[in-house]
C-alpha cells in the first residue's frame, strides 16, 4: 500500500522536476533539477524491485554523468547571457513541439489502452543480487565485455575530441 | 500489486515526451544532451517496470547496459560540445549548419 | 468556244502572272504591251463569245477547286446575258484604261508592279462576273479587294496612300464577312453554292430566312460598292493613281455590289423588306454622297462622291426590282465615269499635278480637247437630256414613280433632289476647273497622246450609250431589258406622265446648272464655313467610325495584350514561378542543417505511421 | 500492297544516321555538316514523296511495321502509315529541307546544330508514325530536346528563358500524357489480362464516362499545349521570338502539327465519349483564341511575335474545325494545318531575311522595304496575303472548308469565326504596312534575294499558290483516313 502511494508521489516528483529542468534558461539549474528527477526515479526503481540498479542510478547518473555535465558547463562558462542569443524558447517554438508531445502521449495511451493483457499490475517482487549477478556475468557476459570496450573507446574518443588546438599543435610538433 | 503497469508506462511516456520536447525546442547543445538523458531515463523506467512485471532480471541488466552506454555517449557528446565551443565560441545549434542544403 | 470563254479569264491572269514573275527582267515597254495586250485580247474573246450568252446562259466547268464531303466548288464559268454584258463592259473599259495607263505611268519606275496588279484586278473582276458559284465569286470579290489595296497604296512611300489602301481593304472586308456568312448559310440550306442552283431553289424558303439572307448579301454589296454605312473608304481611295480610280472606283469594282445583287436577284426579290432596305440604302447613299460632293475641293474626290451617289442610284434600281435599270445605269455610268476620271487625270497633269480645284481654273484654254471630253462626261453625269446618263437615271426615277405608293413616291422625290444636287456639283466642278483664269502657279504638264485618245471612244459611248435601252417614247426598243430577258422592267406609262417625268428631269438639270452658274461663274475665295466643313469631311463619318469602331478595337487589343497577355497569363505564370521559388526557399529552409527540425520531422513521421496503424487497428 | 522492305523504319532512322554523321564530321569542319544535313533531308523528302505517291485513297494502313520490343511490358515497335500521316510527313520533310537551307550559314557549332535539326525531324516523323503509345510518347518527348537546345543555344538574347518556358510548358503537358497512358495500360490489362500499349487494343478498353473524361483531359493537356490552344499559348511567342529562323520554321511546321495529329489519332479515338462531351469547350477556347490572338497580334511591335500570334489564331481555326466533328470541317482543319505550316514557314523565313538586312524586327524601325528589296517584299506580301486568307492562296481553302463544316453543325460558331477573318486582316495589313510600305528604313544590306534564298522561297510560294488553287490531291489523301477516324468517334 505504502509502496503504491510512494510510487505516485515519486512519479509526481520526477515529472515535476523534469518539467522544471527542461524549461530552465540556465543549464546549471537544469542539471540540478534533473538530478532531483533521477533520485526520484532511483527510488521508483527500488520500489520495483531493482535495488542495485537504483543504487547505480544514483552513483552513475547523478554522481558521474550529471557531474560531468556540471564540469563542462562550468568550463565553458555557459550562462544565459552568452549561451545563445535567444536562449529561452518562446511559445512559438514550444507550441508545435507540445502538440507533437501531446500527440505522442495520446497515441501511447491509446496503444496502452488497447492491450487488455497489461491490466494486471506489477507484482511485489525484487531481484536478488544473486540472480542479478548470474544473469549479468553468465547470460550477458559478452554484452558486458562489449560495453567495457565501448567505454574505453569512448574515453579515448573524448580525449581526442576534447583536445585543445594548442595541445594538438604540441603533439604534432613532437611527432 | 504495487501499481498497474499502465500507470508506469504513462509515467515513462510523459517523461519521454518531456525529454523529446527538450531536444526539439532547446537550442543549447547542453540542454539537448540533457533532453537525451531524460529520454533514456524514461526508457530505463520502462525496462525496470517490465522486469518487475515479468519477474525477470533481464530488464535490469538492460538498464545497466543502458547506463554504461549513456556514460559513453555523454562523454563523447560533451567532448564534442567542448570541441564545438572551441571552434565557434558558442554552443547554439543554430550556428552549426554547414550541412545546409 | 470554250477556249474563247476561258481566254477571257485566262489572258489577264496570264498577263499578270508573267509580269509578276518576269516583268522586271523584260525590257521596258514589253510588260506594258503584255498587260494591254492581254486585256484587249480578253475583250476580243468576250466579243467573240458574246453569242454564247442566250437564254439561261452557257456553263463551262474548268476543274474542281475544292471538294469535301457534300461540298463542291468548281472553277466554273456561267456566261449568261447578264454576265456577257458585264464582261463586255469590264473588258472594254479596262482595255481603254490600260491604254490610258500606259501613257499615264510612262515615267513611273515601278510600272511592272502597276500593270501586274491592274491585270490581276481585271482577272479578279472578271471572275466575279463569270463565276458560276458563290465561292469562285468570292475569290474574285476578295481578289479585287487585294488588288485595289495594292493599287490605292501604289505610291507606298507616302504613308497616307498606304493607309488609304489599308482602309479600303479592311472596310470592304467587313462587308465581305457578311457575304461569307450568306454563302455559308446558302450552302447549309441548299447543299450547293452554284448560283443557278440556289436561284432555282429559293422559292421554297420561308420569308425570314430570305430576308436575312438578302440583308447579308446587301451588306456585302455595300462594302464593295461603298454604300452607307461602309462608304468611307472610297473618297480616301483617290490616293491611288488616276487610272486606278477610273478602273476600280468608277467602272468596275464599286459596281460589283450591284452586280452581286442582280446575280442573286431571284433570291433578293423574294423579300419585300430586303428590297425596301436596298432601295433605302441606295437613295440614302445617293443623297449623302451628293451633298458631300458639293463641298469637295479635290477634283478626284468630287468624282469619288459622285460615283458613290450614282452607285446609290443603281442600288435604288435593284431595290425597285428593275435589274435592267440597274444594269443600264451601271454600264452608262462605267463609260462616263471612267471618262471623267481619266479626263480628270489629264486636267491634273495640265494643272501641273495639282489636285485642288481652287487652284485650277482656265483649263479650257490649256487644252480645249480635254475640256470637251470632260464636259461630255459631266453632262452625262448631270443627266443632260439625250445623254446616256439622262436615259439611265430617268429610267430608275420613272420606275420609282411608276410604283405609285407613297414609299416609292418619296424615293422618287429624293431621287429628283439628288439629281438636282448632281447637276449643281457637276457644273460647280466645270466652272471652277475650266472657267475663269488659272489661279495656280504650276507649269502645265502636257498629257501625252495615249492619255487622250482612249477618252474619245469613251466619250462617244458615254454620250450614245442611251441607245442600249432607249425607251419607247424615243422610238427605242429597250434592247437591254430584252437581252437580259427582263421585259417586265420595261415601263408602260401614260404619255403625259412620261412627258411630265422627262420635263422634271430636264428642269432639274437646268435648275442645277443655273444655280451653279450663279454661284461659281465668278470665282470667289470663300472662307471655310461650318456646314461646308461638315460636308467636306463626309458628314464626319470617319470620326464617327473612329469613335465607334477603331478606338474600341484598339482598346480591346491593348486590353488583351497588356491586361490579359502580360497581366493575367504572364502574371499567373510568374506567380506560379514565384510560388515555386518561395516554396523551394522554404523547403530549403527546412533542410538548413537544423538538427532539431530533422528530429521533429522524424518524430512526426513516426507519429503518423503509428497513428495510421492505430487507425487500421481501431477500424 | 505489301512491301517487305521496312520503308518506315528507313524513313525514321535516316535522319538519325544523318545526325550522327553530322556530329562526327562537325568536329573541326564547318561545311561538311550542312551538306550531310541537306542530303539527309533531301533523302527523307524523296522517300516521303514516294510514300505519298504510292498512296491509294483507302482507309487502311498502307505500310505497317510491327516488331517485338520490350516484351515484359507489352511495348511493341509498331509503325503505321496512312494518308493522314503521309501528308504530314511529307510536310515535315519538306519544311525540314527548307530549314536546313535557311540555316545554311550557321557559324556556331554547325555540326551539333544540324544534328539537332535532324533529330527533331526524326522525332516528328516518329510521332506521326508510331502506333504504340509508349513509342509515341518516346518520340513525343524526343521532339522537346532538340528544340530546347535549338532555342536555348542558337537563339537571341532572352533565349534561355524562352527555352525553359517552352520546355516546362510542354513537359508538364507530356507528363499528364504519360500518366494517362500508363493508367490506361494498367486498366486495360486488368480488364482483358493482356498488357499492351497498342493503340488498336486500347481503343477497346471499357471505361466509365468519368474515367474517359480524366484520361481525355490528361491526353489533351499534352496536345493542347503543343497546338497551342488559347490559354496555354504563352510559350509560343517567346519561343518564336527568341529562337533561330530554322527553329521557328520547325515550331510552326512540325511541332504545332503534332498536337493536332495527337488529338485526332489518339485522344479522340481512344475516348470518343469524352471527346464528344468536351467539343463545345474546345470550340469555345478555339474561338476565344482566334480573336484573342488576333487582337494581341495587332498590338505587337516585333514582327516575329506578330507572326507567332497569327499562328495561334490560325491554330484556333484548326481546333474549331476539329470541334465541328464532320468530314468537311476535318478535311479543312488538316488542310489549313498544312497550308498554315507552309505560309507561316514562309513568313518566318522572310522575317529572318528582313532582320538579316536591317538588323531590326521592330515595326517602329522598319518600313519601305519594297523600295530596296522588291523581290523579298513581294514574297512577304504573298505570304501575308495567304495568311490573311485571300481566296486562291493556301490558307483560304482550309478556312472555307472549316467554316462550311462548322456552319452545317453550329452556325453560330461559324458566324463568330468569320468575324475572326476580319481581325486577321487588321494585323496582317499592319505587318505589311510597317515593313514594306512607308519610307523610314535604311537597310544596311542592299542585296535583294540571293540564289539560296530564291531556292527557299520559290517552292514555298509555288506551294502557297498551288494549294490555294488546287488542294484536291491533299484532300484526296486525307479523305479516307479522316472518315475512318470520324466513324470511330461516332457522329454526335
Amino acid at each position: 500500500m505504502i509502496a503504491t502511494v510512494m510510487f505516485y508521489l515519486l512519479g509526481a516528483v520526477a515529472l515535476g522536476a523534469t518539467g522544471l529542468a527542461i524549461i530552465q534558461r540556465n543549464p546549471v539549474y537544469a542539471v540540478i533539477y534533473l538530478v532531483k528527477s533521477i533520485f526520484a526515479l532511483a527510488l521508483i526503481f527500488y520500489l520495483l524491485g531493482a535495488p542495485l540498479v537504483a543504487a547505480l542510478q544514483v552513483i552513475v547518473y547523478a554522481g558521474a554523468i550529471m557531474v560531468l555535465f556540471l564540469f563542462v558547463i562550468m568550463m565553458l562558462e555557459v550562462t544565459p547571457t552568452n549561451a545563445s542569443t535567444r536562449s529561452a524558447p518562446g511559445w512559438v517554438q514550444w507550441a508545435p513541439v507540445l502538440l507533437l508531445a501531446l500527440t505522442l502521449v495520446t497515441l501511447t495511451l491509446v496503444l496502452i489502452g488497447l492491450d487488455p493483457v497489461t491490466s494486471e499490475g506489477i507484482p511485489r517482487w525484487h531481484a536478488t543480487p544473486r540472480d542479478f549477478g548470474y544473469a549479468l556475468f553468465k547470460e550477458y557476459a559478452l554484452a558486458v565485455k562489449i560495453i567495457s570496450f565501448q567505454l574505453s573507446f569512448a574515453a579515448v574518443g573524448a580525449f581526442h575530441v576534447g583536445m585543445t588546438e594548442r595541445r594538438r599543435a604540441q603533439l604534432e610538433d613532437q611527432s | 500489486m504495487i501499481v498497474p503497469l499502465e500507470h508506469l508506462l504513462i509515467l515513462a511516456t510523459l517523461l519521454f515526451a518531456m525529454g523529446l520536447g527538450c531536444v526539439l525546442v532547446r537550442r543549447n547543445l547542453i540542454m539537448i544532451l540533457i533532453g537525451v538523458e531524460i529520454m533514456i531515463n524514461a526508457v530505463g523506467l520502462v525496462l525496470i517496470g517490465a522486469s518487475a512485471f515479468w519477474q525477470q532480471v533481464d530488464g535490469q541488466i538492460m538498464v545497466l547496459i543502458l547506463m554504461a552506454i549513456t556514460a559513453a555517449e555523454v562523454a563523447i557528446g560533451l567532448a564534442l560540445v567542448v570541441y564545438l565551443h572551441q571552434q565557434k565560441k558558442s554552443i547554439d545549434v543554430g550556428i552549426f549548419d554547414e550541412m545546409r542544403g | 468556244m470554250d477556249i474563247l470563254l476561258t481566254l477571257i479569264l485566262l489572258l489577264p491572269l496570264a498577263g499578270g502572272v508573267i509580269n509578276a514573275c518576269f516583268g522586271k527582267r523584260l525590257p521596258r515597254p514589253v510588260p506594258v504591251f503584255i498587260a494591254c495586250g492581254s486585256v484587249i485580247g480578253s475583250f476580243l474573246a468576250a466579243l467573240g463569245s458574246f453569242t454564247l450568252a442566250t437564254g439561261d446562259g452557257y456553263r463551262l466547268v474548268l476543274f474542281t477547286w475544292l471538294k469535301s464531303g457534300h461540298f463542291q466548288a468548281d472553277v466554273g464559268l456561267l456566261f449568261d446575258p447578264l454576265a456577257a454584258i458585264m464582261t463586255l463592259m469590264v473588258t472594254g473599259v479596262a482595255s481603254l484604261i490600260h491604254l490610258y495607263a500606259a501613257g499615264y505611268m510612262e515615267e513611273d519606275t515601278d510600272q511592272v508592279r502597276f500593270f501586274t496588279l491592274l491585270n490581276l484586278f481585271v482577272f479578279a473582276m472578271l471572275t466575279i462576273v463569270l463565276a458560276d458559284n458563290l465561292l469562285l465569286l468570292f475569290l474574285g470579290w476578295e481578289g479585287v479587294g487585294f488588288c485595289s489595296y495594292g493599287l490605292i497604296g501604289f505610291w507606298y512611300r507616302k504613308t497616307e496612300n498606304a493607309d488609304a489602301g489599308r482602309k479600303a481593304f479592311i472596310v470592304t472586308r467587313i462587308g465581305d464577312l457578311f457575304f461569307a456568312v450568306a454563302l455559308l448559310w446558302l450552302f447549309a440550306l441548299f447543299g450547293t453554292i452554284s448560283i443557278e442552283g440556289i436561284n432555282a431553289q429559293v422559292a421554297g424558303l420561308d420569308m425570314t430566312t430570305v430576308t436575312l439572307l438578302s440583308l447579308l448579301l446587301l451588306v456585302g454589296a455595300c462594302g464593295k460598292s461603298a454604300q452607307l454605312p461602309l462608304m468611307s473608304w472610297l473618297p480616301d481611295a483617290m490616293a491611288g493613281p488616276t487610272p486606278v480610280s477610273a478602273l476600280i472606283h468608277a467602272a468596275t469594282m464599286v459596281t460589283a455590289g450591284v452586280y452581286l445583287l442582280c446575280r442573286m436577284f431571284p433570291l433578293v426579290s423574294l423579300s419585300p423588306t430586303a428590297m425596301a432596305a436596298i432601295a433605302l440604302v441606295g437613295i440614302a447613299t445617293a443623297l449623302y454622297a451628293a451633298t458631300c460632293a458639293l463641298a469637295q475641293n479635290e477634283i478626284k474626290r468630287v468624282l469619288a462622291y459622285s460615283t458613290m451617289s450614282q452607285v446609290g442610284y443603281m442600288f435604288l434600281a435593284v431595290g425597285l426590282g428593275s435589274v435592267s435599270a440597274a444594269m443600264f445605269h451601271l454600264i452608262t455610268h462605267a463609260f462616263f465615269k471612267a471618262l471623267l476620271f481619266m479626263a480628270a487625270g489629264c486636267v491634273i497633269n495640265l494643272a501641273g499635278h495639282e489636285n485642288d480645284i481652287r487652284r485650277m481654273g482656265g483649263m479650257r484654254q490649256r487644252s480645249p480637247l480635254v475640256f470637251w471630253l470632260f464636259i461630255a462626261g459631266l453632262l452625262c453625269l448631270a443627266g443632260a437630256p439625250l445623254t446616256s446618263g439622262f436615259f439611265s437615271k430617268d429610267l430608275i426615277l420613272a420606275t420609282a414613280f411608276a410604283r405609285g405608293d407613297i414609299f416609292h413616291q418619296g424615293l422618287y422625290a429624293l431621287g429628283v433632289m439628288t439629281a438636282l444636287l448632281t447637276s449643281f456639283y457637276c457644273f460647280r466642278l466645270a466652272y471652277l476647273v475650266f472657267g475663269g483664269d488659272y489661279r495656280g502657279d504650276e507649269l502645265p504638264h502636257e498629257p501625252n497622246g495615249l492619255m487622250v485618245w482612249p477618252l474619245l471612244p469613251l466619250a462617244l459611248l458615254g454620250l450614245g450609250a442611251g441607245l442600249l435601252n432607249l425607251p419607247h417614247l424615243f422610238a427605242g426598243g429597250s434592247w437591254l431589258s430584252a437581252w437580259l430577258g427582263r421585259e417586265q422592267d420595261v415601263l408602260h406609262l401614260a404619255i403625259a406622265t412620261e412627258y411630265l417625268l422627262i420635263g422634271t428631269a430636264v428642269a432639274v438639270f437646268v435648275l442645277g446648272w443655273l444655280l451653279a452658274a450663279l454661284r461659281y461663274r465668278q470665282y470667289v475665295q470663300r472662307p471655310a464655313s461650318l456646314s461646308g466643313d461638315f460636308l467636306l469631311n463626309g458628314w464626319r463619318a470617319d470620326d464617327l467610325f473612329d469613335l465607334l469602331l477603331v478606338r474600341p478595337f484598339k482598346k480591346i487589343g491593348r486590353f488583351c495584350s497588356q491586361g490579359v497577355e502580360i497581366g493575367l497569363i504572364e502574371g499567373v505564370l510568374g506567380g506560379t514561378v514565384r510560388g515555386c521559388n518561395d516554396l523551394g526557399m522554404r523547403l530549403r529552409g527546412l533542410g538548413a542543417g537544423k538538427v532539431s527540425l530533422y528530429l521533429q520531422g522524424l518524430v512526426w513521421g513516426f507519429v503518423v505511421i503509428v497513428g495510421w496503424f492505430l487507425l487500421r487497428a481501431l477500424i | 500492297m505489301a512491301i517487305d522492305f521496312p520503308l518506315l523504319s528507313l524513313l525514321l532512322f535516316m535522319p538519325l544516321a544523318g545526325a550522327l554523321v553530322c556530329l562526327v564530321l562537325g568536329m573541326g569542319n564547318s561545311t561538311a555538316p550542312r551538306w550531310v544535313a541537306l542530303l539527309t533531308a533531301a533523302g527523307v523528302f524523296v522517300v516521303s514523296l514516294l510514300l505519298c505517291l504510292l498512296q491509294t485513297p483507302t482507309a487502311g494502313w498502307l505500310f505497317y511495321e510491327d516488331y517485338r520490343w520490350i516484351e515484359q511490358f507489352g511495348v511493341r515497335y509498331t509503325l503505321g502509315l496512312d494518308g493522314l500521316s503521309s501528308v504530314l510527313i511529307l510536310l515535315t520533310a519538306f519544311l525540314q529541307l527548307l530549314a536546313v537551307l535557311v540555316s545554311w550559314r550557321q557559324e556556331r557549332a554547325p555540326g551539333v546544330f544540324f544534328a539537332l535539326l535532324l533529330v527533331l525531324e526524326m522525332a516528328a516523323i516518329g510521332v506521326l508514325l508510331a502506333l504504340d503509345l509508349i513509342l509515341f510518347y518516346l518520340f513525343w518527348e524526343l521532339m522537346l530536346i532538340p528544340m530546347f537546345f535549338l532555342i536555348g543555344v542558337w537563339g537571341y538574347q532572352r533565349r534561355f528563358q524562352a527555352a525553359v518556358k517552352f520546355f516546362l510548358y510542354t513537359l508538364i503537358g507530356s507528363l499528364c500524357l504519360l500518366l494517362a497512358v500508363i493508367s490506361l495500360y494498367l486498366l486495360h490489362g486488368d480488364q482483358t489480362g493482356t498488357y499492351t500499349f497498342a493503340l488498336e487494343a486500347l481503343k477497346q478498353t471499357e471505361l466509365s464516362t468519368t474515367q474517359e473524361l480524366i484520361f481525355f483531359f490528361c491526353f489533351m493537356a499534352a496536345f493542347v499545349v503543343k497546338v497551342p490552344l488559347f490559354p496555354f499559348h504563352s510559350w509560343l511567342p517567346d519561343a518564336h521570338a527568341e529562337g533561330p529562323a530554322a527553329g521557328s520554321v520547325d515550331l510552326a511546321g512540325l511541332l504545332l502539327k503534332t498536337g493536332v495529329y495527337g488529338m485526332i489519332r489518339f485522344a479522340f479515338p481512344l475516348f470518343p465519349v469524352a471527346a464528344q462531351k468536351t467539343l463545345p469547350v474546345l470550340a469555345g477556347l478555339a474561338l476565344v483564341g482566334l480573336f484573342y490572338a488576333a487582337w494581341v497580334a495587332y498590338q505587337q511591335v516585333d514582327i516575329k511575335r506578330i507572326v507567332a500570334f497569327s499562328s495561334i489564331s490560325h491554330m484556333g481555326f484548326v481546333i474549331l474545325g476539329l470541334a465541328a466533328w464532320n468530314q468537311t470541317a476535318w478535311e479543312g482543319s488538316l488542310l489549313l494545318m498544312v497550308n498554315h505550316a507552309i505560309t507561316t514557314a514562309g513568313l518566318f523565313v522572310v522575317v529572318a531575311m528582313i532582320e538579316q538586312r536591317t538588323g531590326s524586327r521592330s515595326l517602329d524601325q522598319l518600313g519601305g522595304l519594297w523600295k530596296s528589296h522588291p523581290n523579298m517584299s513581294a514574297f512577304f506580301l504573298l505570304f501575308c496575303m495567304a495568311s490573311l486568307g485571300l481566296p486562291g492562296l493556301a490558307n483560304f481553302a482550309g478556312e472555307i472548308l472549316i467554316l462550311i463544316g462548322v456552319f452545317t453543325v453550329k452556325p453560330l460558331w461559324a458566324v463568330i469565326a468569320v468575324g475572326g477573318i476580319l481581325f486577321s486582316a487588321t494585323y496582317t495589313l499592319r505587318l505589311v504596312q510597317g515593313t514594306l510600305w512607308g519610307n523610314n528604313c535604311e537597310p544596311h544590306d542592299k542585296q535583294d534575294l540571293h540564289s539560296r534564298e530564291w531556292l527557299v522561297l520559290i517552292p514555298l510560294a509555288v506551294l502557297v499558290v498551288a494549294l490555294g488553287c488546287y488542294p484536291q490531291p491533299v484532300l484526296d489523301l486525307l479523305r479516307e483516313p479522316l472518315s475512318a477516324l470520324l466513324l470511330v468517334g461516332g457522329m454526335p
